[in-house]
Parts: structure tokens; sequence; C-alpha cells
């Protein structure tokens, strides 16, 4: 029984680090860049929520909030993070990404100053909000089934199967529409894509559009499962995902779920069959080993060099 | 054209260091500067954060009544921020900035112990009294005559957790999860485990599991935990983590009690965790319902003031900032120089062998660290932490 | 003439500091800015090797630091420290002096080998996979360490100080400023060395095209065995410094926001350029401390000077340039190889 | 012993097959042409020799050593240079740089040597800086020797890369479409050097070539190869007479 507890668990926490790597995954894809700032949107989700939510529920001493029944404000809570987080990455794009990148800056600059509006957005939230941690209003009611000394909470299930639900909208948009035709392209070669007609940066802000806001919707979810919001709490997970989207293999859509939901497994595992206090020594090893066996990551294809 | 840009910024480069050497050379007044090495961004800002309001309170106390007496003459007090960022090496860099740039008498913090040990290092080798209010590592005050301390160590509230634990409970076994990556949960878990063992048989903490510290899933631990039926769960945790912790288990179909540390003791353990945690238990340094007196005042004051029941740490700090400004008092006069004033401050700091704070009465050794009594709490239904028992060495 | 002004000048400028700082001109404080100073100097020139010339993208060098800083700490506390685990002190306090080199050098020897598990993989593969092979090593050597109770484990661990005390007992200078100013010219001078020789330059030819390097004599995993190597190992003699310093470390010292502040020093130097690399150390490390009245606003203004900055400049302070290469006419002064 | 081997050498890459029982011997000082159409695989045969790839039949024996299982840079320092299709100078060092670190193989001296500036590394040091200047010198590059190699021009970029090759003082050397990408008056310039170069040093010379003139106005001998199978061997005038290269190149003229 206890084994099942453990899968039910690692699928859980597998699909937090399945959808922040999605986001990770799909810049890197189209632009080989790794928005190291992807895990302190996923933070700002987290908040943009609990603000909307509050605002919404009347909560917490918001004279003016709406009153709303939690239900409502679920529904209405979760489009309106996903668009306010998607602008928060598009201001980010736009305002610090661009600009480097239209200067022909080196790819790791973008990097670093990706990092670095990580720490602005971190810091920046400490600053302004004070250090008091905000605690999630509850927006759903928590059921708690148990099945043989096995408990799982709608919650639980809600979060994988939205960890799904995103993965199989993503492969869709990528494989099977136009605009994911030209993601993939802009991938393969930067300079030939505004030739061929394809406004490349519409495509660029489309994709942080689609990354941002999978990291709002992760944001919720994360807000509503462990309701401790602080601003640092996207920096350590954000740290993991992106290791799991390229454990995966980056660039691509099933790695970073698998990825994820592997990461999930192998953290949950070694504290399953060992002492917990091994878990990042034994965790890690095993990542470096996958690494150590496929260079390229599970999905990632080797780059053919033509001599 | 680019050569220029680079120019100037060798020039703007040059300029900030010239402007950084001769930076910090202020001038003393009627004045009693203390610095404050605090933990206002990093890991743990709320600690910092808690420490500085607290220590403004009392700052504007004393200066509204016209300033501190020393030998019969006021002087005003002057309190010097310096963030350490939680590092260990800032903390170092905090303290000598204080020390040697603010000239400063005395410095209190830091609060964690990562940060305690080494700038208390740095104080002792440059003759500056440091008191560090919540640090319960033994090193940091461990051969250190200008080193101080105001709360009791971990080997003394490990076996009052674990003797309250099977008196409330009438428990055989018990479970323990802790935070490998800080210091301070780590011991107390450890103190926790022999004392366990020593009271109720080997193996009879039938669970011993651990995280790190910015984790939120517990889940894998507490399945481990809830699997092994232990008849209580002892978390020396910080009370963010507890909060995520006990709705966890909860969720996990764990129904027995949890015994907690001095971490959870804080106002926002409530708004955080909510209907959970009430009826649970935890040792802590005072009791902040019920409380009377000095107590009472100052939780009433910093509850207006900031709007929340202030923490250990506030309270802590508030002790600490006084057990200071007391030595200061009792020095009996304030030298000129800077260095024999840390010295007859210090001195008058290792005179002090008993003091009476807001979080108990202090009894000092001449080790630099407190002999105190500790109390074990619960959590009404109200969301206040309600006496239980007292617990003196 | 010129082939020496350079050491000279160092030389110099490290006895007026060593005096002024004994003379107590700067204090204690501007001391150990000054000791940071030369430990970011040694981080961040020893990362840009495999950043900067070799075109990595390694986010784990506060591993290496952390492996170093503990190995030489061990090997002075066991020799000169009484401590409850490891015992009473072989070594007379009289040899600290001889013996605290040699600590250091052990430390950095230790880091190097540490290396290994970053260089190994580098033969198979790069970029962004390896990249997260330096972030497992980090995180591994830190678990590592915190699973470690015989050196304290999370506690950290500390007794360093009776070296530099034995040390002082001997003669009372600033020993650690100039320990730390050795270490640094050493690390600049050795890296300096290297890149400019025949041998050195195969690592810049792997970073702009591995196959034509390979194919054109250069043995690529040799190259890249020593660069790591080289590169960690001088982390580790920055770490041993850093330990002294403090007297005292504690594993999460070392994270992994340590690598990326040195990651940061890099880029904001310029890739491939040791006078950016120590310009942008010390421009860190200035800023660090000038802007600590801030308070919390600190990490907030911090990231947003860098970012401007690399918009004022995208390919860092001095891009892959040196300092002689910008201002033609110091070559008339000193020639640095 | 003949300076380069090459018996039974056949390459697959899963179920193609690239080089099919391809074998060759060369002497010294000879120059010789290996052509085909496009995707015939004249280039995996460089790469085969190279040590880019390892064969999956056949050996390949330089002046009388088994190269397989040796890494390229083995067989580089083996005496075995060679240059690219597309230019792979490496942009960001300058030319004289770029002529220097091609000659690592012969640094013969350790990390030590280096750090201390001995005896040893400084004689190493002077002898291949001497080198690099007399090849510059030699190839009239001397002007560009501190430009940037993207800096230059085609034509020069490609002079750069066979001065690069040849200061591995080899005595084969590959050149792989050296005339591609060159205009009429470059192509001119670079039959004069590679005739230069073969008269000057003792060294085998083999090319892939598309043109003709290049071809057919340096080398004494030509291989012809389609689908990874040789199918004519000759001198020049042979192989212009020879059917069977005109229908692979042409196709059947059946039409």
């Amino acid at each position: 029984m206890e084994f099942f507890q453990h899968v039910l668990n690692a699928l859980q926490f597998g699909s937090f680090y399945a959808l922040i790597a999605l986001g990770y995954t799909l810049v890197y894809g189209v632009l080989r860049l790794i928005n190291f700032a992807h895990g302190d949107i996923f933070m700002v989700g987290a908040y943009i929520a609990y603000f909307v939510a509050i605002m919404l529920l009347g909560a917490d001493g918001v004279a003016a909030g709406a009153g709303l029944s939690p239900g409502l404000t679920l529904a209405i809570t979760v489009p309106v993070t996903m668009i306010l987080t998607s602008l928060v990455g598009v201001t980010l794009e736009r305002t610090m990404y661009r600009p480097l990148r239209r200067k022909g800056a080196d790819r790791l600059y973008v990097v670093i100053t990706a990092l670095m509006a990580g720490l602005i957005l971190e810091n920046g939230n400490l600053a302004l909000l004070g250090a008091s941690r905000k605690s999630f209003p509850e927006l759903l009611q928590k059921v708690v089934w148990t099945f043989g000394g096995v408990s799982v909470t709608n919650l639980k299930v809600i979060v994988i199967v939205a960890a799904v639900v995103v993965f199989g909208l993503l492969q869709f948009i990528v494989t099977r529409t136009k605009i994911g035709m030209a993601m993939r392209g802009i991938s393969y070669d930067k300079f030939a894509i505004p030739l061929m007609g394809i406004p490349l940066d519409t495509i660029i802000v489309f994709t942080f559009i689609l990354g941002s806001s999978m990291a709002g919707l992760a944001g919720i979810l994360f807000a509503m499962s462990y309701p401790i919001l602080e601003p640092y709490m996207g920096a350590l997970i954000g740290w993991k995902a992106f290791i799991a989207a390229v454990v995966g293999g980056i660039g691509d859509i099933r790695g970073a779920i698998v990825g994820g939901f592997l990461l999930g497994f192998i953290e949950i595992g070694v504290v399953a069959v060992f002492p917990s206090t091994l878990r990042d020594l034994f965790a890690f090893s095993v990542l470096l080993g996958i690494l150590w066996l496929k260079p390229t990551g599970l999905f990632g294809v080797a780059k053919t060099t033509k001599i | 054209m680019k050569n220029m840009t680079v120019k100037v910024l060798l020039a703007v480069l040059a300029l900030a260091l010239g402007a950084f050497a001769l930076t910090g050379c202020g001038k003393d007044g009627d004045v009693i500067k203390i610095g404050f090495n605090l933990e206002l961004t990093g890991d743990i800002p709320k600690v910092g954060e808690a420490s500085k309001f607290a220590a403004e309170m009392l700052k504007e106390d004393i200066n509204a009544k016209g300033g501190l007496e020393v030998g019969g003459k006021k002087y005003k007090l002057e309190f010097v921020y310096q963030d350490n960022e939680a590092k260990a090496e800032s903390a170092v860099n905090a303290a000598l900035k204080l020390i040697t740039q603010d000239n400063v008498v005395a410095i209190i913090g830091p609060n964690s112990s990562k940060q305690a040990i080494p700038a208390g290092g740095a104080c002792n080798d440059n003759q500056t009294p440091m008191v560090s209010p919540w640090s319960t590592n033994p090193d940091t005050t461990k051969d250190r005559p200008w080193v101080f301390r105001a709360a009791f160590l971990d080997p003394f509230q490990g076996p009052v957790a674990a003797n309250f634990a099977a008196k409330q409970f009438g428990a055989k076994t018990s479970a323990v999860l802790f935070d490998i990556a800080n210091d301070y949960s780590k011991g107390l878990a450890e103190i926790f485990k022999t004392e366990w063992e020593k009271k109720s048989g080997a193996g009879t903490v039938v669970a011993f599991e651990s995280h790190g510290t910015k984790d939120q899933d517990f889940s894998a631990q507490l399945t481990k935990i809830v699997a092994a039926k232990p008849d209580f769960i002892f978390v020396p945790d910080n009370y963010n983590q507890v909060a995520l912790i006990i709705k966890q288990a909860r969720d996990l179909g764990y129904k027995g009690p949890f015994m907690g540390s001095d971490a959870w003791g804080s106002a926002e353990l409530m708004t955080l965790c909510g209907k959970e945690c009430i009826g649970q238990f935890f040792s802590t340094h005072y009791a902040a319902a019920g409380a009377q007196g000095a107590t009472k005042e100052f939780i009433d004051r910093y509850n207006e003031k900031y709007k929340y029941v202030p923490d250990d740490v506030a309270a802590l700090t508030w002790d600490a900032t006084r057990l200071v400004l007391q030595a200061i008092q009792e020095a009996g006069k304030v030298e000129k120089d800077i260095k024999t004033e840390r010295k007859i401050v210090r001195d008058a700091l290792a005179n002090i062998k008993e003091f009476a704070g807001i979080t108990g009465t202090m009894k000092f050794h001449g080790t630099g660290d407190p002999d105190k009594c500790a109390v074990v709490v619960q959590i009404s239904p109200e969301g206040k932490f309600e006496f239980k028992e007292s617990v003196c060495p | 003439m010129q082939k020496h002004t350079f050491t000279i000048t160092m030389f110099a400028g490290m006895a007026v500091l060593a005096v002024l700082a004994q003379l107590g001109v700067i204090n204690q404080y501007l001391q150990s800015v000054i000791m940071l100073m030369g430990v970011n100097i040694i981080l961040c020139s020893s990362l840009n090797l495999v950043n900067g010339y070799m075109g990595e993208f390694s986010c784990g060098h506060g591993g290496f630091m952390c492996v170093g800083a503990y190995a030489s700490s061990l090997v002075t506390v066991l020799c000169f420290s009484k401590n409850h685990i490891l015992g009473a002190p072989l070594l007379p306090d009289s040899l600290a002096l001889l013996a605290f080199p040699l600590a250091l050098a052990a430390g950095a020897a230790v880091a190097a080998v540490a290396g290994l598990v970053v260089a190994v993989p580098s033969f198979k593969t790069r970029g962004d996979y390896l990249a997260i092979i330096t972030l497992a090593a980090n995180y591994i050597v830190i678990s590592a360490i915190d699973n470690l109770e015989i050196i304290g484990g999370p506690r950290g661990f500390m007794g360093m100080n009776a070296t530099v005390n034995a040390m002082n007992d001997l003669v009372q200078i600033p020993w650690m400023l100039l320990w730390v100013l050795g270490g640094t010219l050493f690390s600049v001078w050795i890296l300096r060395r290297f890149v400019s020789s025949t041998l050195g330059k195969g690592v810049p030819a792997i970073a702009q095209d591995e196959i034509a390097a390979e194919i054109m004599s250069v043995d690529t995993n040799r190259m890249k065995l020593i660069a790591f190597m080289l590169s960690s190992g001088l982390a580790g003699l920055a770490g041993g410094l850093f330990a002294h310093i403090l007297g005292y470390v504690n594993p999460h010292s070392f994270d992994i926001m340590k690598s990326t502040e040195v990651m940061v020093m890099v880029y904001l130097g310029g890739m491939g350029s040791l006078s950016g690399a120590t310009l942008s150390a010390v421009l860190f490390t200035v800023l660090l401390e000038v802007l600590r009245p801030l308070e919390i606003w600190k990490w907030v203004v911090i990231p947003l000077l860098l970012i401007l900055l690399m918009q004022f400049r995208p390919e860092g302070i001095m891009g892959n340039k040196e300092l002689s290469d910008l201002f033609p006419k110091l070559k008339k002064y000193y020639s640095f190889k | 012993m003949s300076l380069l081997e090459i018996k039974g050498l056949t390459c697959r890459f899963g179920g193609l097959i690239a080089v099919n029982d391809f074998n060759i011997e060369l002497g010294e000082r000879q120059m010789v042409a290996l052509i085909g159409p496009n995707g015939a695989g004249k280039t995996t045969v460089f790469n085969l020799i190279s040590g880019f790839y390892q064969p999956s039949e056949g050996a390949i024996t330089v002046l009388g050593k088994d190269t397989r299982g040796m890494r390229p840079h083995q067989v580089t320092s083996l005496g075995v240079a060679r240059t690219f299709q597309g230019i792979r100078l490496w942009g960001e060092m300058s030319v004289l740089d770029n002529i220097r670190v091609s000659q690592h193989y012969r640094c013969g001296y350790s990390l030590l040597d280096c750090f201390l500036r001995t005896r040893k590394y400084m004689l190493r040091e002077t002898e291949i800086e001497r080198t690099a200047w007399e090849l510059l010198e030699a190839m009239d590059l001397k002007d560009c020797a501190h430009e940037l190699p993207r800096n230059l021009s085609y034509g020069l970029q490609r002079r750069v890369e066979i001065a690069r090759a040849m200061s591995l003082k080899p005595s084969l050397l590959l050149l792989d479409e050296p005339a591609a990408g060159l205009n009429s008056a470059d192509v001119e310039g670079l039959i004069k050097l590679v005739r230069w170069i073969h008269d000057t040093y003792p060294v085998t010379i083999w090319m892939i070539e598309h043109q003709m003139k290049v071809v057919m106005s340096l080398c004494s001998h030509i291989k012809v190869i389609d689908f990874g199978a040789t199918i004519a061997d000759g001198s020049p005038a042979e192989i212009q007479a020879n059917p069977a290269v005109i229908k692979a190149y042409l196709g059947d003229d059946t039409i």
C-alpha cells in the first residue's frame, strides 16, 4: 500500500516539475534560450492568483472584495492569472531579451539577463510585499478518498490531469498547427524564417505567452496544493524543473513531461527506499548517470555535424 | 567608439572604488551606536525583519525618553542595521563593517548559526561584544569571551520536548521530520532522538526523516512516517514548513498529534496553517497568550505597531538588546575611546548574573550561554499559544 | 625592462597593501573586503577558463570551491587545532607557516580531482547537457557534506583560526591578506601563462571549432581535462582561502547561489578575458559592499544595474579583449605573459 | 613502405553503404584526385582516413601503422593533414594563432613547463612561432598575420586553411574541394599554390575536386567513385574517355 501511495505522490510532484519544465522547453525549443526567470514567473503566477482570489473572495480584509463563492472565484482566477502571468513573461521578453537579441549578443548573455530578471522578481517582491508569507485561500473543498490505506485528494487528481492535458494541448499546438510549425522552424534557422514571410517576433511573443501562461497555471495549482506563498518559492523548483527538462531532452515537449515525472519518481523513490537525508545525493547521482549514458537526454537528438 | 564606452566604464569603476575607500568616517556625539547584523534578505528574511522591528521599537521607546541614562547623563541611541543576506561571508563583512566603519559599541545578531558562528569569530578577534538572539549552536559562543546569546541551547530543548510528549500523549514510539540543511533543525532532531531512545528504548524512534530547506512537498517522507505508525511526530522545523507538513500529513490519513519546537513560535503559523494546527504542542521561550507584565506589554505594543503577534526572534532580539543596554548602564560611564568602551561593556555583560527578560529569566555562568526556562504551549482553538507547562534547568 | 614591470608593480602593490594594513591605515573591514575580492578574482578568472575560453556553460563552480574549502580546512585542523573528533594537533605551531600553503595546495588538488566528475562527461557531451552535469555535481557535493557527520554536516566546520593564529604568533603581520593576494596573483599568473601558450590556445580552438581542433592535432579530451581540472583546482584554492578568512565553513555557503554569482561575474567581465574577469570581480565585490545601505533593495538594484550594463555592452565589459588590447600604449610599459 | 595503404575499406551508416570496398595505395610525393558525383562518399573516405569515422570493415595503414581505433588527432600526428569542404578556421583567433595552434602535437612540453616558462618551453614555442612565420611568409600571408580570419576574403581564407594544414608538416595532405566557392582568378592562384607546395615540400597531395580544370592540370592519377564503389581508376586521359564515368556523371544517355 505504501508503494501505491508513493507512486501517487511522485505523480503529483512530478506534475509540477513537468508543468514548469514545459515552459523552459517551449522557450528553449524556439530560441535556444534558457529562460532562468521561468521559476520566478511561476512564483509571480502564484502571487497573482493569490491577489485575484482574495480580491474576488473578499477575504483577508480586502474591503473591495466582490464576495464571490469559492467555486466561481476559481473559475475566474484561472484564466485571469494565466493572462496576467503571460503578460509578465512577454514584458521580460520585450524589455530585456529582445534588445539583446537584436544586438547579436552571445546567447549566454541573454541567459544571464534572464537570471538577473529572476532575481529582480524575487527580491522586488520581497521589498514590496514584505517578508510575511501569504496563505492561499481554499478555493476548492478538499475531499480525501482513501482506498485501503492509500489517500488521494481531489486536488492531487486535478494536478495530474492538468499536467497531462497541458502536455496534450502543447503537443498538438507544436506539431499540428501552423504557428507550431513556425515555432519549430525558428529553432532550425532563425534567419531564414523572416524570409519565408513568417513574423519572427510575433511567433516568439506567442511562445512566451504560451510558456508563461503554463507557469501561471502551475502557480495556481501549486498555491492550491501547498498554500504558502513566499518570494523564493520558485527558485528551487525552477532549477529542478530546468534539470528535468534537460534530462528529458530540452526543446522536446515529450522530454519535458517525461523528465518532470522522472525527477518526481526519482526523488520520491530515493526517499522511499533510502534514508531521506541522502535524497539529493542519490537523486542527482542518478540524473548524472542518465546524462552519462544518454548525453543528449532521453528525447534529445544528437546534432550530427557535417564536415 | 566602443573603446570609449570601456574607458567610461573603467573611470566609473575607479571613482566607485575611491568613494568606497572614503566612506564610513562618521562623527560621534552624545550617541551610543549599536550594530545589528541581520538576515534581511536571503533564505530567512522574516527573521531579520522581526529583529529589526523589535529593535526599532526599543530604540523609539528609549529615545522618546531622552535617551539611555548612563552615569547620570542621557545618550541618544543609534542603531545601525547591516544586511548579511543570510550568507556566512557577508555576515563577517557586515560585522567588520559595523566594528571598524560604523564604530558600534556592541553588535546584536546574526540570528542563524550559519552566520552567527563566523561573525562571532570576527567580533571576538576584534574585541567587540556580540549577542546573538536566536543562535542555538554551541560553537557560537564556545571559547569566545566576547560573544553571548539570549536563547537556550538545543541540548536543553530536546529533552523538554521528549519528556513532555511522553507524559502528555502517553507515547511509546515517535517519528521525527526535520530539515537536513538547517543545523538548528538537524541538531534538535538528533538530540531528541538520543533522548527518546534513552527513555523508551532503542528503536522507538520509528521514523527519522529529513527534507531540504526550500522543499514544499513532504509527501514521500510523511508516507513513510505514517506507515511506521508512530504515537506522535516531532517536527523541529520552521513554522512555514510546519504548516505544510501538518496539512500534508492529514491528507495522507495521519490522525495523531504533533510536537514542535521554538521555531514554531510565530504569529504567522496560524495564518498559514489554519485549523489543522489547533491543539498541537510546542516548546518555546514564552507563551504569548496569557503572558503578563512586561511580556504582555511588549506583545501588545508590537502587535499594534506591526499588526502581528511577535515571533520568538522579535522577543529574543528585544531581550538581547536590553541585555546590552543594561551592560552599558552598569558600566557606569561612556568612554570616549571606542575600544575601552567595548571592553567595559563586555566586562559588564560578563558580570550580569541574572537578567529578567520578556522571554523569561536568564542566568549566566560565565560561558555566554543563558540558563532559562522553556515553556510548552498548546495552540488554542482561537489560534493563541496557551501556556501548558514550564520546564527549568 | 617592460618584461618585469608588471611583476614588480604587483609585488610592490602587495607590499604597500600589507604595510598599510599593518599600520592600521586599512582597517579590518577593508581588509576583509579586499580578501573577498581576491577570492572572487580567483573564482571568476578560473571559471572564465571553462565558460569563457572553452565556451562551455559550467554552473557548479561553487561545488569545487566547497571541496577545496573542506579539504584544506581538514588538513589545517588536523595539523594545528584540537578538534573533538579529529583529535589533538599533529604538528607544532611553528610549522604553520610552512604547512599552510601545502594545505591550500592539497585543497586545490582534491578539488581538481573532483573536477574529473565534470571533465570526463565533457568528452561526450557539451552545452546545456554539460551544464546540468555541473549543476548536479554542485548539488551532490553539498548533499554529501550534509551527510558527513564527522566534518559537522550542515552545522559547518571550524577550527581553521588556530592555523592563522599560529602564523600570527610567529610574526604579527596580516598573514591572510598576504596569502590571499599571493593566491590571487598566482592564479591570474598561471592562467595567463596557460592561455597565452600554444598548448593553452587549444582551449579556445575547441570553443570555436571542436572538429577542426581535433583534426588539427589538438588532443581535445586532454585539453578538456586540463581546462576543467585547472579551473576546479583554482576554485579549490579560492575555497581554501575563503575558509581560512572566515575561520568557518558551511556547505550551504557554496550552493547554487554562489555558483550563479561567479557565473554572473564571468559574463559581466567578458568571455575569454582575464582582465575582464578581474575587473568584474572587483566591481561586483565593491557593488555588494557599497550598496549595503539599500538593504532589501540592494538585490533589486544590483541585477538591474547588471542588466543595464549588458544592454549597454552585450559582450561584457571587456569582450574577449585584454586591457593591453584596448589601450595599446600600455604595451610600452608592461608585458604580462 | 607506402605512405598510405587502404584495403577493402567499407563504411556503413545503418543500412546505407557509404563506402564500399575502397582500395588505394599512395607513395611519396604523388598528386592524385578522388572524384565522383555528389553523395558518392568522397568526403566519407577522407573522414575515415582522418579517424573521424571508424571503418566498418577494411584497414587503413599510414606509414605502416594501422589507424583503426585511433582518434583524429593521433592520425594527424602521424603526418596526415586535411582541409575541409566548408572552411573551418578558428574565427576568433588571429591567422598567426590559427597556424600556431595547429602545431599543437608538436608542443611537447608539460603543463608545468608552461607555467614555469622553462628552457624547453621557450625552445618549443620559438620553434612553433618560427615555423608559423616561415609558412606565412612563403604563402604570402604575412600581411594578414594579425587579422581575424573572418575578416578575410574567401580566397584568402582558403589559403590560410591550406597554410594551417601545411604547418603540421604532413607527408599526406588531403584537400577537400579546395576550389569550391572560388572565382576563376582565385582558382588560378590555387592551382599555382598547390603546385608550388607539391614542388617545395615532400608531400603527397590527395584532393577531392569537382572542377575538372584543377584536377586535370594538377593530378597524375584519378580515382572515381559512385555510391561508395570505385568505378574507374587511371590517368586523366583514361578517365576522360571512360564511359562508366560519363554515365555516373551524366546518367544513361538513352533518354
